[in-house]
């Protein structure tokens, strides 16, 4: 079987196409899915992707969360459904409450576009299986909204959970509470993260590694296995 | 107020009209009322105003531009020329390359978000308007003093704004330019370029054709913003805005442009445009003139369906707004349908605003009364034409008479030394990460090499791995000592750097930043400029495809060094083998490539320790420069090069410096037999460039220079963790990683 | 035609590195005496018919669930005189 | 400690697109009858010692060369009660 992986394209999103390249390359099937969709076309995964939906206006991914594609992922990501959010992906699930917390504009205030190092905290996500705890990856990271922000009792349970899922070492791009650069919910079905796996899938384009790949075949196995 | 209809313009041939606060001459307004037999309503006063202004109609420098037709070299690549709203190159396997560079330099001296933001946007819907999927952006910028307070007002809020508009587009920015110079203090240069990609039959034209079709208006809604734009761009002086109350400052809604792409590119894709034309400066004055003028018959606009954002505005302002994120689409009535669902779909507001008609009109009515009724040529295509007078100034045998050759070299190797550390770490050389993390390069996931690569390279297609390339340069110090020998300097240094990452340099765009007009000295320069550049690209055989002249960037009658930015895209066959210009490899060697002379005028050098300009720039010989390309598309086709780096200001040492900086790894340069070590650092001869060799190549590449006649000198190897010239000095990476980093953050907080 | 104003303020033990920035940036433009600087947002909201309670009701729940993010800010509605 | 509010709001006649996109949201959210929205930026600034005529004319000041871009942008300086 090969699994099928939705890609959500809302005004705005940038990154939908590269998503759906980096999914063919792992060896799934990129399903096109627009934001006024009210079903997913039965796929088995859906990866928000990054972007500058309805332009960021009012927050980022403030107004997204209310598009109609999204209260079937909601609905879906509750009963098990893998959910990626990269970047604004992420920003729409803190505002659609899918994930804990918030995030805000950088404390350097600028836009940053870097290579990235993060340490992967846990393989025990649908999309992190194909890593290894503790491990160090590098990919691009590109935002000016991506201070993760919670209250400390959440951060404290986020860390308990072991739902830190990714951190950022060397440098903290934006701020962001301990070093946070993406979590999931209880489940680890759903994982958001700031910096971008879909620029870094090829030897030659980006920065030249292809430390992404592993997200997308980490939950490709666990479709497929299933 | 009433209304002026053409009919009341008829019967009231005396009323007086504002034609000298819209920036008209007498003789402009005289030849209006005798193209139209009356005098012109206020709706064709305000439409003849902006289209024959400088911005948009050329009308100092089209005598000149001329030889870029005239002088085009003979090339197949070349799909569409000047004239349409970008050129169009052939790259191959059926694709079509669309690029081109503008300013928008008053703007955003005025407003250095704002301005830089809409440049941005400009260029891109020019891109989309030629039918292609907009790839990629660059913005070649110039500020002034790097410690003046000024430039930290207006660099952050240009960078802001690039990457703003650009980041929210999904456009990566593959490269660009940061210079400083205190003549452009008051006068920034915001420069934008956009490359698109297509396929040949996806190509669209900007014109009215087909008796019947629908004019569609579609995107943003028209505002009060920008009315009088078109004259703050091209005008004397700030404060002639024209007639209106209404901000000279267009905000941009980047999202709103995202929409528009999309939207565009999908109505391509169902064919269902007949010519299309973006809105930008002149507005819908300048689109439905334009689309009129190209197309076979006349036509009719009802301006009153114009969805407004502010319903106070007169049809005079709705014909001058410069709101952004419009286009026009020229579309047969049976597929108008189609058109509108797709907008629909889309968020964009769309609106059939007239037609097509028999006749050979451009008749525009307000509420069913006719306020315009114009030939389109004569307000497109036909404003006037000057003939400026222009001089060589007298001070010019003076500035080239002050030989930078005199001026006192380091006495010592600790001397050399510190002139090197201040060298790489003063602001025009010193590293611009500061500025380009602010831009995101890695978009749409086809970016290959961006900045600070010798040029951008983004894939066009996932299956075959073809690219294209692009390079912009300009050096305004060059081309004040010598206009003539400096826009052939910029052109060769992009055309160089093009090459040296491995693509074959294929056509030009240009963007002449000048002085006022008006002024014989600058008009010269520009004369001189242009007729270097196009004896340039005759040369290299790279057609100019388009470009862009801002004039007037002078304060008071200090006008700033001439400034032509060239663009120079190439295409390479498989991106694979882009040569990237870090020194990854220890133990690889270094060779030079070109001769190096004794030649500092103008140079890095001289502005960084002497603060001196004078004498002649560097010397060009273009068929060394052809030749060294061909070398460079050589060594990376058979795979004998790891590195390459185009040497230019700075020279070689900044060269050396900025490919062991990226790769993290030491030099030991020995200096060549024949040269002192103060002239092989620092001297800038064009025509040059450094490459990284492994060893077991060597021998084929360099008699591979020997066979075509190129100078190669092995000049060093890499190695260690330093910088080291053999009996001269040493500096650790970390001593000039430090120095080349931590000045433009240092000047901007 | 009513206004009605909604502002938005980050809550107070979030940082807000842009109100640090303008503060921090005071005394170099020659301005003394600021001891904090906080910014936020304001929504200026043009209401079409009367603003009574339930009008306000229902704008303050678009504050809530819309205008503001609750986990970082806090939000004030108003009627503009 | 006295507070002072600064309100920045883009001239009417300027685009405001965060308020137009945060408009066309609110029908797709169920909220009708709000005809227009603009978006603009509040400061809150503590002020030390008194707020009598000068500072306010300083504040004032800070606010026209520096909060408040005027090329496109009105302000508005309010002592909080
Ligand atoms: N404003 C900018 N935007 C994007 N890239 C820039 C900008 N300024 C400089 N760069 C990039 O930094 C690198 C170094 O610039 P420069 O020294 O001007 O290059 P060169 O001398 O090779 O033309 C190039 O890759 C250039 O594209
Ligand atoms: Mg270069």
């Amino acid at each position: 079987m090969t699994a099928r992986i939705g890609v959500v394209t809302f005004p705005g999103t940038l990154d939908d196409r590269d998503t759906q390249r980096a999914i063919s390359i792992a060896g799934a099937e990129a399903v096109p899915l627009w934001h006024r969709d009210k079903d997913l076309k039965q796929v088995d995964a859906v990866v928000l992707p990054g972007g500058f939906s309805y332009g960021d206006y009012l927050r980022a991914g403030a107004i997204s969360r209310f598009s109609p594609v999204m209260g079937a992922i909601v609905e879906q990501a509750n009963g098990g459904m893998p959910v990626l959010g990269i970047c604004n992906g992420f920003q729409v699930l803190c505002e659609a409450h899918l994930l804990p917390g918030a995030m805000l504009r950088n404390t350097g205030l600028h836009f940053v576009c870097r290579d990235q190092k993060l340490r992967v905290e846990t393989s025990a996500t649908a999309w992190t299986a194909d890593y290894a705890a503790g491990e160090e990856i590098s990919i691009p990271l590109k935002n000016i909204d991506g201070r993760y922000t919670a209250d400390e009792r959440t951060l404290d349970e986020l860390e308990s959970e072991g739902r830190v899922v990714f951190r950022y070492q060397e440098l903290n791009p934006n701020g962001s509470l301990r070093d946070i650069a993406g979590i999931s919910n209880a489940a680890g079905n759903v994982v958001g993260l700031m910096p971008h796996p879909e620029h870094a899938v090829e030897p030659l384009i980006g920065t030249g590694r292809t430390d992404g790949l592993a997200f997308f075949t980490s939950v490709i196995k666990k479709l497929v296995t299933a | 107020m009433s209304l002026d209809t053409v009919k009341h313009a008829a019967g009231t041939p005396e009323s007086a009209q504002p034609w000298k606060e819209l920036g008209l001459k007498e003789d402009e307004y005289a030849r209006i009322r005798e193209i139209l037999g009356r005098r012109p309503t206020g709706a064709e006063l305000a439409m003849y105003s902006v289209m024959w202004s400088e911005h948009c109609s050329y009308k100092s420098s089209k005598v000149h531009l001329k030889q870029f037709g005239e002088k085009a070299p003979q090339t197949d690549a070349l799909l569409v020329g000047i004239g349409e709203n970008a050129g169009v190159v052939d790259v191959g396997q059926g694709y079509a390359v669309t690029f081109k560079i503008e300013s928008h330099n008053h703007p955003s001296y005025i407003e250095p978000y704002q301005g830089a933001a809409t440049g941005v946007g400009g260029i891109v819907r020019d891109i989309l308007a030629m039918g292609a999927r907009p790839v990629a952006v660059m913005d070649p910028l110039r500020f002034g003093a790097a410690d003046h307070p000024d430039t930290k007002r207006v660099l952050p809020g240009v960078v802001a704004g690039v990457g703003g508009y650009g980041n929210c587009l999904g456009l990566p920015n593959i490269g660009g330019e940061v210079v400083f110079d205190p003549c452009y203090q008051g006068n920034p240069l915001v420069n934008a370029l956009c490359v698109g990609v297509m396929k040949h039959e996806d190509i669209h034209l900007a014109q009215a054709s087909g008796t019947g079709n629908k004019v569609i208006l579609y995107g943003a809604r028209t505002g009060g913003d920008g009315i009088g734009g078109v004259s703050v761009l091209a005008s004397e002086t700030f404060d002639s805005t024209g007639p209106s109350r209404r901000p000279a400052v267009q905000v941009g809604d980047p999202f709103q442009e995202k929409l528009l792409i999309e939207c565009t590119l999908e109505i391509f894709r169902e064919q269902l445009v007949a010519g299309i034309q973006d809105l930008g400066g002149a507005g819908l004055s300048c689109a439905t003139s334009e689309l009129a003028s190209a197309g076979s018959g006349g036509m009719r606009v009802e301006l009153d369906t114009v969805p407004l954002r502010d319903a106070t505005l007169s049809p005079e302002e709705i014909l001058m707004s410069e709101s952004q994120e419009r286009m026009c689409a020229i579309v047969e009535p049976g597929k108008v349908d189609r058109f509108l669902e797709i907008c629909e779909k889309w968020d964009v507001i769309a609106t059939v605003i007239g037609e097509v008609t028999e006749g050979s009109r451009l008749e525009i009515f307000w509420h069913g009364e006719q306020i315009v009724d114009v030939p389109p040529r004569s307000v497109a295509h036909e404003g006037p034409t000057y003939h400026r007078p222009y001089a060589r100034p007298d001070w010019q045998d003076t500035l080239q008479a002050d030989d930078a050759g005199r001026l006192a070299r380091p006495a010592n190797a600790e001397e050399l030394r510190a002139q090197v550390l201040a060298l790489v770490g003063s602001p025009n050389q010193a590293s611009k990460s500061w500025v380009t993390d602010q831009y995101d390069r890695f978009v749409q996931g086809n970016t290959v090499l961006a900045q600070p690569e010798d040029s951008g390279v983004v894939r066009i297609d996932a299956d075959t791995n073809l690219g294209v390339a692009l390079a912009t340069d300009g050096n305004g110090r060059y081309a004040k000592l010598d206009p003539y020998t400096g826009a052939q300097l910029a052109l060769a240094e992009a055309y160089r750097n093009v090459a040296a990452t491995g693509a074959k340099p294929l056509a030009v765009s240009d963007c002449l930043n000048f002085g006022s007009p008006e002024d014989p000295a600058v008009m010269w320069q520009f004369a001189e400029a242009t007729r270097g550049l196009a004896d340039g690209c005759l040369a290299l055989g790279t057609p100019v495809t388009g470009g862009n002249v801002s004039l007037y960037n002078q304060t008071g009658d200090q006008a700033i060094h001439p400034t032509p930015v060239v663009a120079v895209l190439g295409v390479i066959d498989d991106v694979n083998r882009r040569t990237p210009m870090a020194f990854s490899e220890q133990g690889q060697l270094i060779l030079l490539l070109g001769d190096t002379r004794e030649e500092f005028g103008g140079s890095a050098w001289s502005q960084v320790v002497h603060d001196h300009l004078g004498g002649l720039p560097p010397a060009v010989d273009l068929e060394r420069e052809k030749l060294l390309a061909e070398i460079l598309i050589s060594g990376s086709r058979d795979g004998m090069i790891d590195a390459a780096h185009d040497l230019s200001d700075g020279g070689l040492i900044q060269a050396v410096t900025e490919s062991c900086l990226r790769g993290g790894n030491g030099a030991r340069l020995v200096v060549p037999d024949g040269l002192d070590a103060f002239t092989f650092l620092f001297s800038e001869s064009a025509g040059r460039a450094i490459v990284a060799v492994p060893r077991s190549e060597e021998l084929r590449f360099t008699d591979m220079c020997g066979a075509r006649g190129l100078p190669v000198s092995r000049i060093g190897v890499i190695d260690g963790d330093a910088v080291e010239v053999q009996g001269e000095f040493a500096i650790p990476l970390a001593e000039l990683g430090a120095a080349h980093e931590a000045t433009i953050p240092g000047l901007l907080v | 035609m009513a206004r009605v104003v909604v502002d938005v303020m980050l809550k107070p033990e979030i940082l807000d590195p842009q109100g640090q920035a303008v503060q921090r940036a005071l005394p170099r433009l020659g301005f003394a005496g600021i001891s904090d600087v906080r910014q936020g947002k304001r929504f200026e909201l043009e209401v079409e018919g009367p603003v009574d309670d339930a009008a306000l009701a229902r704008i303050r729940e678009m504050a809530e669930t819309f205008l503001a993010n609750t986990v970082i800010e806090d939000f004030d509605v108003k009627v503009e005189s």
